[in-house]
């Protein structure tokens, strides 16, 4: 009892501080965009992506989105890692799912495929974009995973599937450094705001990231999947 | 200020799984939460009264929309929150392996 | 040739991608491909470190001027902290194949690319938020490593992994609350613009999102409360890795924790606080390590102990104390690695981490044992070693700036290192070994071991060509501070 | 005639060399033993030679370093008082390198010891000739390494020895650092000729804080009480062929350090601004009092040790204690009382570690008991060692006469009531445990296994004659080393001492002392009995067991119980034994064990318990964000 007293009385200082700051010195709801202000005056003009959210995180922040993209990475490569077993995984779930479940998921599981795609294909335009993208394309797979005991991925496919997008990536970063002297330059012209192509290299490096999430996330489900536990 | 007070609220859950659970999946879900609350808090930080998505169309004009940085940011910590997720549950299932528990107190080979 | 701070990042990073598809040719591959790009890194680097002590080296990420964009900026001490990164990581990559045991390879070599891209992007990031995001790269890259243990180590690397995640996640929760209190009231997330304006900020939000910031980076800098993790990781840790954390992770993210106090928020506060913190790690450190029987939690220990050394030279926040601080810095991570490479020789070849079994090692593994009291030596400052020249110029620094308790509470704490090497030592050394036979390291761990001795004994016999290199690198550092 | 090396007669010259020979023995070492042992004797001899011929003229040599980040320069120097140090350190270096080839081992572990004997003879060099604090640090340090690491290679038996005297060395080092940086911090210089001027101007409590941060780092080296634990198990456990070195010259650095800061630096007149008693300082007073303590409990455990070594060691504590007594009292009589005993105290106690390794080496063990009647198998270590005990116990004919004499006159002089009776004492237990080494070893009876005992080769044999041979020149002419002595006190602003080759002058009260008097009185006396006692000699020779053994020859093991080395002065040691249960250690190794204990409490902290890694977090968390809210 005494480790929860003790608990409760650090959160409450914590917390308590916290919560003071924040409605101190910046009230709800209140303007304070200083930077952001030429993302949302200027961003539509100089990215030609009409989702403000997709042009920073593509664009003006990009650097950080190779680095979450990377992040992704290294946390699938680890969860491989950490479950490696010397003989490949075989799964262990014997119990077959019911004929609904199966029905249902052979017919969801094309249009799960293409949602996540037109998700992320649309990223520069609508919210949304390659990681959401990525994650439906992965449930479709876990869909695939719960409705057919047997089902696997094709890890071979997958693979390349992801380290060609991730080079892709990586690959137009090093191209805008050596064609316009910047890493990550937005090396397409921009375009009409609003069209499906537009906004340069985005809508590129969103279908690049949402391949690469949809692969790692069900890389990463499927090694979850074939572990004995 | 509701949107402040419940990040608050569910960093401080968070934390007080961690310290107080002993079960590591329920410490790694205390991250988790954390990690929301976080994410939560980024979100209300960059909204404005009164405006709307920052996905500029025809009927959106740049003066009404909300600051999309903080929207930037959320997406990158929500991909890395998922990562330290995935990552967690899978080194807890080999831990679950060799100690054949969870609980956090018994996991202490390696001390002093 | 162009010399631009982003291709330390980006090529690795496109290597790192490459390297799953690679092994469909070839089993090999992942390696070479591995440590062929850090050599590029290490020889950009040097380029880099060569052109930044005449200018800094600015790289606008997207071709946007900050604050808007994502700038890298790479002065002497970032240059420097690239080239050390480098360093480590190459030597560490020599080293490594006989230290590593199950799971994929190609997985393990991806992870240690990544890292070490990870911490060199920690290292010459002009932005917040980047600087969060690569902080989580090197982190999780380091979770992964250290579970990627197979064998019968595997227990334990388990055991310390979801130790370290667990703290580490924590502290970097604490860490983006700190950026998005910091972004809430300047509405910025570029170092130098946050430095700007700061000032004129809401003093209060401003501490407490250093103490957020402070928590958060403190943990990887092994600051004392915030340092449980670091020596069960350590000691769960394949040897390699171990390495790798005390040489590149460690540092990283102490200069992180270093950047912020100084370049963003300039506070004394933050100096009082790593000084005040840096000294009680350092006696906690030193003094936990004296009763140790396990070889690597001691090293773990003593690099505890050497990273107070360091936090309370900076916390001192003089150009002199800064100096001393980044010799220490490089002494220790040049040193440690060495001493976590040839503990590890070892381990292998006793199987056991017990300090116990170390008898007369001298005899049976000479050229290690002569690596690793050279290690010991540099650390515990004798002279002819790096160690010493650092210990001198941050005693000097402290009592100039008029710190006499500190100056001598840190060689008290020297005085308990001395002790607690020596016993190692003299065990190799002055024992008669036992019967049992013992493998000896491979040519290439010895060769990087030897390297990495060479540039210790380099620096504290030739110690100019480093204060040449540390003088404006500590310089960059105050200039936001005011001088002093 | 020896022109052409006059450029070498340089303080980095003669320093270099021997860090190049260091490093060029050793790896000659992997070719050839032979060629090896050349390699250091030739660079000993020669930089000892060197040192020699350089005499005490000043030369400096400046070497700014560029880019340092402190501005400062190094600064190496000969002058009177360094080139007087000089001269010991490198003649005791040399000559013990000479005495060890003698011994012709051949394993790997040698290439180290002659590697590390050279580095160690420079560093030791380096310490007398630097001219600024920095310097002086860094060769310091060198010296405590390489003595260090020359102790390791005595093996197993060395380990506590060798670890207690690295650490307590290296407290001592970081105790001149925090002086020397206190001093840089005040005066922004660390070249000892500018603060020599400045020094004497600084307030009481600044200079008694560094002395004392500086002294004690000294003291330590020097073994004075309370820091002189270390030395007895790291003397008697370091190799045979190293511990002359470490006792004869390593030890000398401490008083060094002492006179050149006292004097050279501070200078009497600001010593005395702290305060005096009966015209010394108070300063100078504790260390000389200090000096006479060391002497008096070092002399007593001597007494009660059998193992030679062990003995010789304290008996270099007790010695050592002279010279601070000297150093410390710092009129003209007690410098160079002080400082003329240092020399002699290189000379002599050299000497007999070095008899002491030959006995050891002949006999195979350290054990006075395991000895005897070696001196008509061994008649040059009989000779050589008898000499040097002879100084050691200030007996006339050699030097060690002599520098007693000026000590007791020192302490006379200024009516020390404390000092003076504790050095009397030191002196005749000196002389009891002296001749306990004399006697348990050389004369009675030669045990079975040591009949094949005899002298060793001429490497061995030399350097010990020539230092017998040295004590002997003093004793008839104590104006040769006196001479320096005096040049030394005028460079140190002391009044010098009034020489001339055959007598000294000691003042008004105590006139003069002639030794060449001395000398032929003693040696007419001494032949007066010596023709009584063969005059009246009417014993017979008998074995020394004879009267109870009924004329058997005993077996080993009663041999062994029945010596007479066994319990020697055990009377005496019944007196003493209260006093004497080692309570100094006893507190040292209180301290350590209590620190063991806390660091004990202190590793639990890392519960392992990850749960309680996120409380600290917390805590820490929690206490940051109070103190920030409160600060502001």
């Amino acid at each position: 009892m005494i480790k929860r007293l003790v608990s409760i009385i650090i959160l409450a200082v914590v917390i308590t501080s916290l919560f003071m700051v924040l409605s101190e010195t910046a009230p709800f709801g209140d303007d304070e965009t200083v930077v952001s202000h030429r993302y949302i005056y200027k961003g539509v003009d100089e990215t030609g992506s009409a989702n403000l959210v997709t042009a920073v995180v593509l664009n003006y922040r990009g650097f950080d989105t190779l680095g979450e993209v990377t992040v992704l990475f290294v946390a699938a490569t680890g969860v491989g890692a950490a479950l490696y077993t010397r003989k490949h995984p075989v799964r262990k779930n014997k119990v077959e799912a019911s004929l609904i479940v199966k029905t249902g998921s052979k017919l969801l599981f094309p249009m799960m495929l293409l949602f996540g795609a037109y998700i992320f294909v649309h990223g520069h335009l609508t919210p949304g974009g390659g990681f959401q993208g990525g994650a439906v394309i992965a449930t479709a797979f876990v869909f695939k995973y719960i409705s057919d005991t047997r089902y696997s991925i094709d890890h071979v496919g997958f693979t390349k599937m992801e380290s060609a997008s991730g080079m892709i990536f990586a690959g137009l970063g090093i191209m805008g450094l050596l064609l316009g002297g910047y890493f990550l330059l937005n090396i397409l012209p921009n375009g009409t705001p609003g069209e499906l192509i537009s906004a340069g290299i985005l809508p590129i490096i969103y279908i690049a990231i949402g391949i690469k999430v949809g692969a790692e996330l069900t890389g990463i489900i499927d090694r979850m999947m074939g572990v004995e536990a | 200020m509701m949107f402040y007070f419940a990040s608050a609220a569910l960093i401080a859950i968070g934390i007080y799984m961690l310290m107080v659970k002993k079960n590591l999946i329920k410490m790694i879900l205390g991250l988790s939460v954390i990690d929301s609350g976080v994410n939560l808090l980024l979100i209300s930080i960059g909204y404005i009264n009164g405006k709307t998505a920052p996905i500029i169309q025809p009927g959106v004009s740049p003066s009404n929309v909300v600051d999309p940085l903080p929207q930037a940011l959320v997406l990158t910590n929500i991909v890395i929150g998922v990562s330290v997720t995935a990552l967690a549950l899978s080194v807890v299932i080999r831990v679950y392996k060799h100690y054949k528990t969870l609980n956090s107190s018994e996991v202490r080979d390696l001390k002093w | 040739m162009v010399i631009d701070p982003t291709l330390m990042i980006g090529v690795p990073l496109f290597i790192a991608f490459l390297i799953p598809v690679s092994t469909f040719i070839n089993r090999k591959f992942p390696r070479y491909l591995a440590g062929g790009t850090i050599l590029f890194n290490l020889i950009l680097s040097m380029l880099l470190l060569d052109a930044a002590l005449k200018s800094p080296v600015v790289s606008y990420l997207g071709g946007w001027k900050p604050p808007f964009g994502i700038v890298l900026y790479a002065g002497p001490l970032g240059a420097m902290l690239a080239l050390l990164i480098s360093t480590v990581s190459i030597l560490t990559w020599i080293y490594l194949p006989e230290y590593i045991e199950g799971g994929d390879k190609e997985k393990f070599y991806m992870l240690y690319l990544l890292l070490t891209a990870g911490a060199t992007g920690m290292v010459l990031t002009g932005d917040l938020f980047n600087l969060f995001v690569f902080t989580e790269i090197t982190a999780i890259a380091s979770f992964s490593l250290l579970a990627y243990s197979k064998g019968k180590d595997e227990k334990e690397a388990m055991e310390a992994t979801i130790k370290y995640m667990i703290i580490g996640s924590l502290s970097s929760a604490f860490f983006l609350i700190g950026i998005a209190l910091l972004y809430s009231v300047t509405g910025t997330l570029n170092m130098a613009d946050l430095s700007s304006r700061i000032p004129h900020a809401d003093p209060r939000t401003v501490a407490i999102s250093m103490m957020f910031i402070i928590t958060g980076l403190g943990v990887e800098a092994e600051m004392f409360p915030l340092n449980g993790w670091t020596p069960d990781a350590y000691t769960g840790a394949s040897h390699p890795v171990s390495a790798v954390f005390a040489g590149i992770v460690v540092k990283a993210g102490f200069y992180a924790l270093a950047r912020v106090i100084f370049s963003i928020y300039a506070s004394s506060t933050g100096l009082g606080i790593m000084l005040v913190f840096g000294i009680i790690t350092l006696i906690i450190g030193e003094s936990a390590a004296l009763r140790q029987t396990d070889l690597k939690r001691m090293l773990a220990y003593s690099s505890i102990g050497q990273m107070g050394l360091i936090i309370t030279a900076f916390g001192m926040g003089t150009q002199l104390s800064l100096v001393g601080g980044l010799y220490a810095l490089l002494n220790h991570a040049f040193a440690k690695t060495l001493l976590f490479m040839s503990a590890g020789a070892f381990i292998l070849s006793l199987g056991t981490r017990n300090i116990g079994a170390l008898d007369g090692m001298g005899k049976k593994m000479p050229v290690n044992s002569i690596l690793f009291t050279i290690g010991a030596f540099s650390i515990m400052g004798l002279p002819f070693f790096g160690g010493f020249i650092s210990k001198i110029v941050i005693i000097y620094a402290s009592m100039d700036a008029g710190y006499m308790l500190i100056a001598i509470l840190i060689l008290s704490a020297s005085v308990i290192e001395l002790v607690y090497f020596l016993r190692v030592v003299q065990r190799i050394w002055m024992r008669e070994p036992g019967d049992s036979e013992v493998k000896k390291a491979s040519n290439a761990s010895i060769i990087s071991m030897m390297v990495l001795a060479a540039i210790v004994i380099v620096m504290g016999i030739y110690p100019q060509a480093f204060f040449r290199i540390l003088g404006p690198a500590a310089g960059e550092l105050l200039k936001a501070i005011g001088g002093a | 005639m020896l022109e052409f090396l006059n450029p070498m007669l340089r303080p980095e010259w003669m320093i270099s060399l021997l860090f190049i020979g260091a490093l060029l023995t050793y790896f000659a070492g992997k070719v050839s033993s032979a060629l090896r042992t050349t390699f250091a004797i030739i660079f000993s001899v020669f930089v000892a030679f060197l040192v020699f011929l350089s005499g005490s003229r000043d030369v400096l040599t400046y070497w700014r370093p560029s880019a340092s980040p402190m501005g400062f320069r190094f600064v190496l120097s000969i002058n009177a008082l360094s080139w007087f140090f000089a001269l010991m350190i490198s003649m005791v270096s040399a000559l013990t390198i000479v005495y060890s080839a003698g011994f012709g081992k051949n394993t790997e572990k040698d290439n180290a010891f002659y590697g590390l004997n050279l580095l160690l003879m420079g560093a030791m060099l380096g310490v007398v000739f630097s001219g600024d604090m920095l310097s002086f640090f860094i060769f310091w340090e060198i010296m405590t390494l390489a003595s260090y690491l020359l102790t390791t290679l005595a093996g197993k038996r060395a380990e506590k020895g060798a670890l207690n005297y690295m650490i307590i060395s290296t407290a001592g080092a970081y105790s001149i650092l925090i002086g020397m940086t206190m001093i840089y911090t005040r005066f922004g210089t660390l070249e000892f000729s500018g603060l020599a001027s400045v020094m004497g101007g600084a307030d009481p409590m600044f200079l008694l804080i560094t002395l004392s941060m500086l002294g004690i780092g000294f003291a330590v080296k020097a073994a004075l009480a309370p820091f002189y634990v270390w030395a007895p198990p790291a003397y008697s456990e370091a190799p045979d062929s190293f511990t002359p070195v470490f006792s004869g010259a390593l030890s000398k650095l401490g008083p060094y350090g002492f006179t050149l800061f006292m004097y050279g630096i501070v200078g009497l007149p600001a010593l005395a601004k702290m305060g005096t008693f009966r015209g010394i300082s108070d300063f100078g007073y504790i260390i000389a009092l200090l000096g006479s303590i060391t002497a008096v409990i070092a002399t007593l455990y001597a007494i009660a040790q059998d193992d030679i070594k062990k003995l010789l060691a304290y008996s270099s504590i007790s010695q050592l204690g002279y010279v601070m007594m000297g150093i410390g009292i710092g009129t003209s009589i007690g410098v160079a009382g002080g400082l003329y005993h240092a020399l002699n105290h290189a000379i002599f106690k050299t000497t007999l570690f070095m008899g002491a390794g030959v006995l050891i080496y002949t006999t195979g063990s350290r054990k006075l008991s395991d000895m005897g009647g070696l001196g008509t198998k061994m008649p040059i270590t009989f000779l050589t060692m008898l000499i040097a005990i002879f100084a050691l116990a200030g007996i006339p004919m050699t030097g060690g006469f002599g520098s007693k004499w000026l000590l007791y006159e020192a302490a006379i002089d200024k009516k020390f009531v404390l000092i003076a009776p504790l050095a009397f004492i030191a002196s005749v237990g000196a002389f009891l445990y002296s001749f306990r080494i004399l006697q348990s070893a050389f004369l009675g009876q030669l045990p079975e296994r040591l009949k094949g005992a005899k002298d060793p080769s001429p490497l061995i044999t030399i350097p010990m004659l020539f230092f017998a041979g040295l004590l002997v020149l003093f004793g008839i002419a104590p104006g040769i080393p006196l001479g320096i002595i005096a040049s030394v006190e005028s460079y140190l602003g002391i009044p010098a001492l009034n020489v001339s080759t055959y007598s000294v002058y000691l003042g008004a009260n105590f006139g003069a002392y002639n030794a060449f008097t001395v000398m032929t009185v003693i040696t007419l006396a001494l032949l007066v009995a010596l023709a009584l006692f063969f005059i009246a000699k009417k014993s017979r020779k008998v074995g020394q067991t004879d009267t109870y053994m009924a004329g058997e020859v005993p077996e080993h093991h009663v041999d062994l119980y029945l010596h007479y080395s066994m319990n020697f002065y055990r009377p005496l040691e019944r007196i003493f034994a209260p006093y004497l249960r080692n309570r100094l250690e006893r507190l040292y190794d209180a301290f350590g064990s209590g620190y063991e204990l806390i660091s004990e409490g202190i590793r639990r902290i890392y519960t392992g318990d990850v749960q309680h890694y996120v409380y600290y977090v917390m805590v820490f968390l929690a206490v940051m964000i109070l103190a920030g809210w409160w600060w502001l």
